[in-house]
C-alpha cells in the first residue's frame, strides 16, 4: 500500500473531498428533513385514514419500500425529466431519497402509534380530551420515545444510500474520491478511507441517537 | 426552437460530460475540470462566445448521456461517445474528433520494442487485458499466438506489465497514450493500432443549425483556425505531436 | 328529590351478531353505591364503557344528570354528538380502569394535572393545588414526581384515580381496579375507594370483591348474560340470593 | 403532457430483464445463505465469553453496518485485488453481500439468542449433550423459529440489495434496464416495469417466507 | 454397602464475592431420597446445579458413583475436564427443573428420545420403545405427539421427568418441579416422583412442598445461608426442629 502517497492525494484533494463531504451531508439531512415530515404524514393516514385513503397509502408505502432506493433514484432522475419536470440530478436524488425515507417513516410512525395500548386512548377520552390533545399530549410524545432508535436507524441508512447518487453524477462524497482514484489510481486507499468516513458519520449519528434515547428515556 | 439562438442568449453553454476518466474528462490536482473531452467542449464555448470559460458542466454518468440530451439538460454532449448506427437513431453525433482504438504497452526497456518484435516472438509473449468477453479474440487479432492473460481493472493491468509478468499491455490507445505521457521515460507505444471507432459530440435531434454549428467548430479545429488549440490538446493529452493539415486543397476530399 | 345522576332506559349494546346487552334499565341517584357482579363475559366492563361512551350503544338511553350520553335526536332521527360534546360529556364521568392506563410519559402529578388543564381549561397553578389535593387523598402526595413506571400497581392506580376524582365527575365508574393488583396490593386501593364512598360520591364499580361490595355498596346488581339476573340491597343479594345462578355464582366466589 | 407509452421496446427485451431479475434473486440466495453463516458466527461471538472475539465481532457488525454498501461493492471489486484477492465480478459481488448481509443478520441472531430462555441450554446440557450439541439441536433451531419474520424483512432488503450489482456490470435486472434505457430512451416504461418487477419479487419473497414460517411454526 | 452414589465433600461456591455454599458435606446410597429444605437464597438451587455441573464449584468435591464430576488433578493441579467428559458425567445425573424447559419444537416423544440417540447413541428403533416406556409411566403416552407449547404445565412437568429418567442416570434431581404449576396440577407431578422413589431411585430434591418432602424423603437437610442448618429422618425434622431457625421457618411454610 502506497500509504504515504495515499495520505498527500487526500490531502491536495482537501477541499473537493470536503465539499464531497458536505454534499454528503445536505444530501442526506435535506432528505431525511423532507421524509421524515413526509413520512409522519404518511404514518398518521396509515393509522387514522379513512378505509379508502388508507389502502392508496398503503400502496404507495409498499411501492416505496419495494422498489430498490438506486432504482428509485435512477427513474426520479430520468422519468420527472421525461414528463417534463426539469430537476438536477442533486434536486432529483434528494426528491428520491425522500421518497424512500418517508415510505420508512411512515410505517416506524404507524407501528409506534399502533403499540400504544388502547388503554391509553381511553384514559385520555375519559378525562375529556379531544382526539387533537389525546394525540399531542398522550400518544405523540410516547411515540416519539418509540421511534427515535428506529428512525436514528433509518437516518443512518439514508447517508448511505446518498452514496448512490454518484451514479447520477452528484459530487458526494463518494463521486469525489473516486475523482481521486481516476486521477492517481489509489483505489484501496481511497475507497478504504471513503468508507471510513462514512463509518464515522453513521458512528457520530448512532451515538448522538443514543445519549438523546437516554436523555428523553422516561424514568423507571 | 433554434438551440444555437437560445444558447448565445443565455450567455453560456451547458456541456455533459463525466468527471472521473482520464485522459477524457477527470478533475485534475487543483478540482479543475480537465481532459480532451473537456478541450473539445471549451473550443465550442470559445467559437460561440469567444471565451473558453463561458461553460457550465453537467456532471453526468455514461447511461445519462442519451436521455440528458433528449430532456435538455445539457446543450451538447462530449463524452468519449462511441458512434453506432443505434445511438446515432437517438440522438445526432457531430464530426468524429478521435480515433479510438486498442493499442500494445511496453516497457521502455523491455525485451521488444515494436509489435513486429512481438509478432516474431509468436507463443513466447503474453498479454495482460482488461477483462472482457471479447478480450482473447481481440488480442489475437493484433498478436494470433500471444497468451492473454486478463485482469478485472486497468491499474492491475499495469502492474502486471512492470512486474514483468506480461509483456504488453493491450488496452485503449487514448489511456495507453496518457499513460506514456505521464510516465515518458518507462513505457512505450508499440505503434500498431486495431479495432477502431470514433470518439463523437452529440446533440439533440433535429436541430440543423445546432449541430452544423458544433461540426463547424470540431472541423476547423481539426482542418483550420484552430488547429494549434486542437494539437496542443492532442499533445498535452495523448503525448503524440500532430502535423498540420496540408496548406492547398482540402484534405477531406482527395 | 333531585333528578338522577345516572338514568339508563332499555340499554341494549351489540358486537356484530353477539348481543351483549340485553336491556338494562339503571336508576342512581346522588351518593348511591352500586356494584355490579357476575361471572366473566357478563357484559359489566361493558355496560362501564357505554356510560362513558367508550363503546357506542345501538338502543335505549344513557343519561348522566338528566342529559343523554353520545346522542341526540335531530328531524326525527338518532344522530351522534361531536367529536367536541362527546369529550364534554366524558368529563362529566370519571372512569378508573383495571390496568390503570397512567400515562407512562408524565410524573403522578402531571398525570393529574392533565384533564385539569386541557378539558376543565384551568390555569396551571390552579390545576396544580388541585391535583396536589386529590394526590394527598389517596395518599400519594409524597410521590407527585415519580413517574407511573417507578411506582407499584396499587399506587399507580391510586394516582388514577385520583386523576379520574380530580375532574369532579358527577358519577366514577370502577372497571375491577383491584384483579390487576397483587394481593398485598388490593386493600391500599379498596381503602381509597371506600373512603370517596363515605364521602358520598356517586359510583358504579364492577368487582370481583365480594366482601367489599357487599361493605361498601347501597345496592349490588348481579349482571347475568347481558340482563341484570337480580339486584337488590347487598344484605339481602349476599345472604338470601333468589336465583339458583346467583347462588352458584356467589359460592364459586367463596363470598363468606 | 403529451407523452405516448410505448411498452413494445421493453417488451422487447422483457426476457433480459426476466433474466436479470432471475440473476438478482440467485445472488440474493447464495449471499444470504453465506450471510446466514457469517452472522451465527459473528452473533455467537458477540455473546462469547472471550472478551477479544466479543470485540471483533462487534467490530465488524458496527464497521459494515454504517459503510454504505456501493462502497463495500466497488472496495471488493476494485481495491481489494491490489492486496492480491481478486474474484470475477459475479463473485466480488457475491462475497460484498454476503459480508454485508451477515451484518445485519448478526443483530438479527443475536437479539433471538438473548430472547432464549437460558433453561434451553441447560437441559440440553442435563441430558449429556455438548455445548456444540446443545447449539446444534437446539438453540440454533428455537432460535431460527423465533426470528423468522425479522430475517424476512432482511432478506428482502437484501434482495433490493442486488440492485448495485449493476455499479460493477453484472447482469442483473437494474443492469439491463439501464441498458435498455440508454438503447431504447424509453424512460418511464423501462423504469416502470422495473420497478414493478422489483416491488412483485418482494411481494412473493414475502409470501413465500410467510409460507415458510407457518410451516415451521412450533405448535401451540 | 456398595459405593455411595453421590458423595459431597466440603462443597464451597462463590458468585464473584458472595459466598453462596459454605461448605457442604453429604453422602448418598443407593435408593436414598434426600430433600433440601430451606429459604430462599439459601443456596439450594446452587447446591443441586453444583452436582450437575451447570456450575463450576471452587473447592471441595463432588463425586457420583464414585467418580469426581468436573475436575481432576494434574500435576498436582485442579483442572477441568474436557467438554466431552463433562458431557459425560453430566449424563450420570439427571435433573428436573423448576420451569421444566422441555425443547419447544419437539414434540414429547422427541424430547425424550433426543438424549437416548445423541448421548446414549442409541439406534432411533431403542430410542423410541425406551421413550415410550417412560412415557407410559409417567402417564403421558397418549400425548407423545404434542407439542410443549400444546401441554399443560404439569403435562410438561411430567414429560421433563421422563425425559431425565429415561437417560438411566445414577441419581436425579429435582428443582422445585412444582413451583411453577398452578395448585390443582401440583398433584399430578409429585405422584410421579412419588412413584420413581417407590421404585428405588436415588434421588435429591429441592421442594416448598412440606408434606411431599415428609412423606418422601429417607432424609431431610435444612439449608442455612449456604450452610448445612440441620438435617435428619423426616420425622425429627418437622416435629422436633431443634434450631429456632429451622422451627421458625417451618411455621412460615405452614407446615402442619
Ligand atoms: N370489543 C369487543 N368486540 C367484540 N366482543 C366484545 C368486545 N368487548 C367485549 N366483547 C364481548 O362482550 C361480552 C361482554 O364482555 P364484558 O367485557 O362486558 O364482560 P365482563 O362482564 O366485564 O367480564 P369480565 O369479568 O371477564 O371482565 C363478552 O362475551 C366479550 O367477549
Ligand atoms: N448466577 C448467579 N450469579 C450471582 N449470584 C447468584 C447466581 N445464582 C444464584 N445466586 C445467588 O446465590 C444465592 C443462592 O441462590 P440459590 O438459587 O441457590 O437459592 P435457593 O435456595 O435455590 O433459593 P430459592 O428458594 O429462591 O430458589 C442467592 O443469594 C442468589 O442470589
Ligand atoms: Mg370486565
Ligand atoms: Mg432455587
Amino acid at each position: 500500500m502506497e500509504i504515504v502517497r495515499a495520505f498527500d492525494a487526500i490531502w491536495a484533494a482537501r477541499w473537493p473531498i470536503l465539499d464531497g463531504i458536505a454534499n454528503t451531508l445536505l444530501i442526506s439531512g435535506l432528505s431525511i428533513l423532507f421524509g421524515t415530515a413526509l413520512g409522519v404524514g404518511v404514518g398518521l393516514l396509515l393509522s387514522y385514514g379513512g378505509r379508502i385513503v388508507r389502502f392508496f397509502v398503503r400502496v404507495y408505502s409498499d411501492f416505496l419500500r419495494g422498489t430498490p432506493v438506486f432504482v428509485l433514484i435512477l427513474a426520479c432522475f430520468y422519468i420527472l425529466s421525461v414528463i417534463g419536470l426539469q430537476l438536477t440530478a442533486f434536486q432529483a436524488g434528494i426528491f428520491a431519497l425522500m421518497l424512500f425515507c418517508s415510505s420508512h417513516v411512515g410505517e416506524i410512525v404507524r407501528g409506534a402509534l399502533q403499540a400504544i395500548p388502547p388503554g391509553q386512548t381511553e384514559a385520555a377520552k375519559s378525562i375529556g380530551l379531544t382526539f387533537r390533545t389525546t394525540f399531542f399530549s398522550v400518544l405523540l410524545p410516547q411515540a416519539l420515545r418509540q421511534i427515535l432508535p428506529t428512525w436514528v436507524n433509518t437516518a443512518t441508512e439514508i447517508v448511505k444510500a446518498s452514496t448512490l447518487l454518484s451514479i447520477i453524477g452528484v459530487v458526494e462524497l463518494l463521486l469525489s474520491v473516486q475523482q481521486v482514484i481516476s486521477r492517481t489510481y489509489l483505489s484501496l486507499e481511497l475507497y478504504f478511507f471513503a468508507g471510513f468516513v462514512f463509518f464515522l458519520i453513521n458512528f457520530v449519528i448512532e451515538k448522538a441517537g443514543r445519549i438523546v434515547e437516554r436523555k428523553i428515556a422516561i424514568p423507571t | 426552437a433554434d438551440k444555437l439562438q437560445d444558447v448565445l442568449d443565455r450567455g453560456y453553454l451547458i456541456a455533459g460530460s463525466g468527471s472521473t476518466n482520464a485522459p477524457w474528462h477527470f478533475k485534475d490536482e487543483n478540482n479543475e475540470l480537465v481532459g480532451f473531452d473537456i478541450d473539445m467542449l471549451r473550443l465550442i464555448a470559445k467559437g460561440l462566445f469567444d471565451d473558453p470559460t463561458k461553460i457550465e458542466f453537467v456532471n453526468q454518468s455514461g447511461d445519462a448521456r442519451i436521455p440528458n440530451l433528449a430532456t435538455d439538460k445539457v446543450d451538447v454532449t462530449c463524452q468519449f461517445m462511441t458512434v453506432t448506427a443505434g445511438r446515432a437513431q437517438q440522438v445526432e453525433f457531430t464530426h468524429p474528433y478521435y480515433r479510438e482504438g486498442v493499442g500494445l504497452m511496453l516497457m521502455a526497456n523491455g525485451d521488444y520494442a515494436n509489435h513486429a518484435e512481438l509478432l516474431a516472438a509468436g507463443d513466447d509473449v503474453t498479454v495482460s487485458v482488461l477483462q472482457n468477453v471479447y478480450a482473447e479474440e481481440m488480442v489475437h487479432a493484433a498478436l494470433p499466438e500471444a497468451s492473454v492473460d486478463q485482469y478485472e481493472s486497468v491499474d492491475l493491468m499495469y502492474q502486471a506489465l512492470n512486474s514483468g509478468r506480461s509483456a504488453a499491455a493491450a488496452t485503449d490507445q487514448s489511456s495507453l497514450s496518457w499513460f506514456i505521457a505521464q510516465n515518458p521515460d518507462r513505457y512505450l507505444d508499440a505503434g500498431y493500432g486495431w479495432n477502431p471507432q470514433s470518439y463523437s459530440c452529440a446533440v439533440k435531434p433535429g436541430d440543423q443549425r445546432w449541430l452544423n454549428f458544433v461540426n463547424s467548430v470540431l472541423h476547423e479545429a481539426m482542418t483550420g483556425v484552430e488547429f494549434n488549440t486542437y494539437a496542443a490538446s492532442f499533445k498535452k493529452w495523448f503525448g503524440a505531436e500532430l502535423s498540420p493539415p496540408k496548406i492547398g486543397f482540402p484534405v477531406e476530399f482527395k | 328529590m333531585s333528578s338522577p345522576v345516572l338514568e339508563i332506559v332499555d340499554l341494549h349494546k351489540r358486537f356484530g351478531a353477539l348481543e351483549v346487552l340485553k336491556g338494562i334499565n339503571l336508576t342512581m341517584h346522588q351518593g348511591d353505591v352500586v356494584s355490579l357482579i357476575g361471572s366473566s363475559g357478563s357484559g359489566k366492563t361493558t355496560l362501564l364503557r357505554c356510560v362513558n361512551l367508550l363503546e357506542e350503544y345501538e338502543d335505549g338511553v344513557v343519561a348522566v344528570a338528566g342529559e343523554q350520553i353520545g346522542y341526540t335526536k335531530k328531524n326525527g332521527k338518532r344522530v351522534r354528538l361531536s367529536e367536541r360534546e362527546i369529550a364534554r360529556q366524558r368529563a362529566m364521568t370519571g372512569m378508573a380502569f383495571q390496568h390503570f392506563n397512567l400515562f407512562p410519559h408524565m410524573t403522578a402529578m402531571h398525570n393529574v394535572m392533565l384533564g385539569l388543564i386541557k378539558t376543565r381549561r384551568m390555569k396551571k397553578d390552579e390545576a396544580h393545588s388541585v391535583a396536589e389535593k386529590w394526590l394527598e387523598r389517596v395518599g400519594m402526595l409524597a410521590r407527585r414526581d415519580h413517574y407511573p413506571g417507578q411506582l407499584s400497581g396499587g399506587q399507580q392506580q391510586r394516582v388514577a384515580i385520583a386523576r379520574a376524582i380530580a375532574m369532579n365527575p358527577q358519577l366514577m365508574l370502577f372497571d375491577e381496579v383491584t384483579s390487576a393488583l397483587d394481593p398485598e396490593l388490593v386493600n391500599e386501593v379498596l381503602s381509597v375507594v371506600r373512603d370517596l364512598a363515605k364521602d358520598g360520591m356517586t359510583m358504579l364499580l364492577v368487582t370481583h370483591e365480594m366482601q367489599f361490595a357487599h361493605d361498601v355498596s347501597s345496592k349490588v346488581i348481579f349482571m347475568d348474560d347481558g340482563r341484570i339476573g337480580e339486584e337488590g340491597p347487598p344484605d339481602q343479594l349476599f345472604r338470601q340470593p333468589k336465583s339458583e345462578r346467583l347462588a352458584a355464582f356467589l359460592k364459586s366466589s367463596k363470598f363468606s | 403532457m403529451d407523452y405516448n407509452f410505448n411498452f413494445a421496446a421493453v417488451w422487447r427485451d422483457f426476457d433480459l430483464l426476466m433474466s436479470g431479475l432471475g440473476l438478482g434473486l440467485i445472488l440474493a440466495v447464495i449471499s444470504i445463505a453465506i450471510g446466514c453463516f457469517i452472522g451465527l458466527l459473528a452473533a455467537f461471538g458477540m455473546l462469547s465469553k472471550n472478551r477479544a472475539i466479543r470485540w471483533v465481532s462487534a467490530g465488524y457488525v458496527s464497521a459494515i453496518r454504517n459503510t454504505p454498501i456501493l462502497v463495500l461493492i466497488l472496495f471488493t471489486f476494485f481495491a481489494l485485488p491490489q492486496l492480491g484477492i481478486r474474484f470475477g465480478k459475479i463473485e466480488s459481488f457475491i462475497v460484498t453481500l454476503s459480508v454485508y448481509s451477515g451484518a445485519y443478520l448478526t443483530e438479527v441472531f443475536r437479539a433471538g439468542l438473548i430472547a432464549l430462555p437460558t433453561g434451553l441450554r441447560e437441559a440440553g446440557l442435563s441430558i449429556g449433550l455438548t455445548e456444540f450439541g446443545t447449539k446444534l439441536n437446539l438453540i440454533i433451531p428455537v432460535m431460527f423459529r423465533n426470528v423468522l419474520p425479522s430475517l424476512s424483512n432482511n432478506f428482502i432488503s437484501l434482495f433490493k440489495d442486488t440492485s448495485l450489482a449493476a455499479a460493477i456490470a453484472v447482469p442483473e435486472l437494474t443492469f439491463y434496464a439501464r441498458k435498455i434505457n440508454v438503447e431504447t430512451f424509453r424512460v418511464i416504461e423501462t423504469w416502470m416495469i422495473a420497478s414493478l418487477m422489483y416491488v412483485l419479487a418482494c411481494y412473493v419473497i414475502a409470501a413465500v417466507l410467510r409460507q415458510v414460517e407457518t410451516r415451521l411454526a412450533i405448535p401451540r
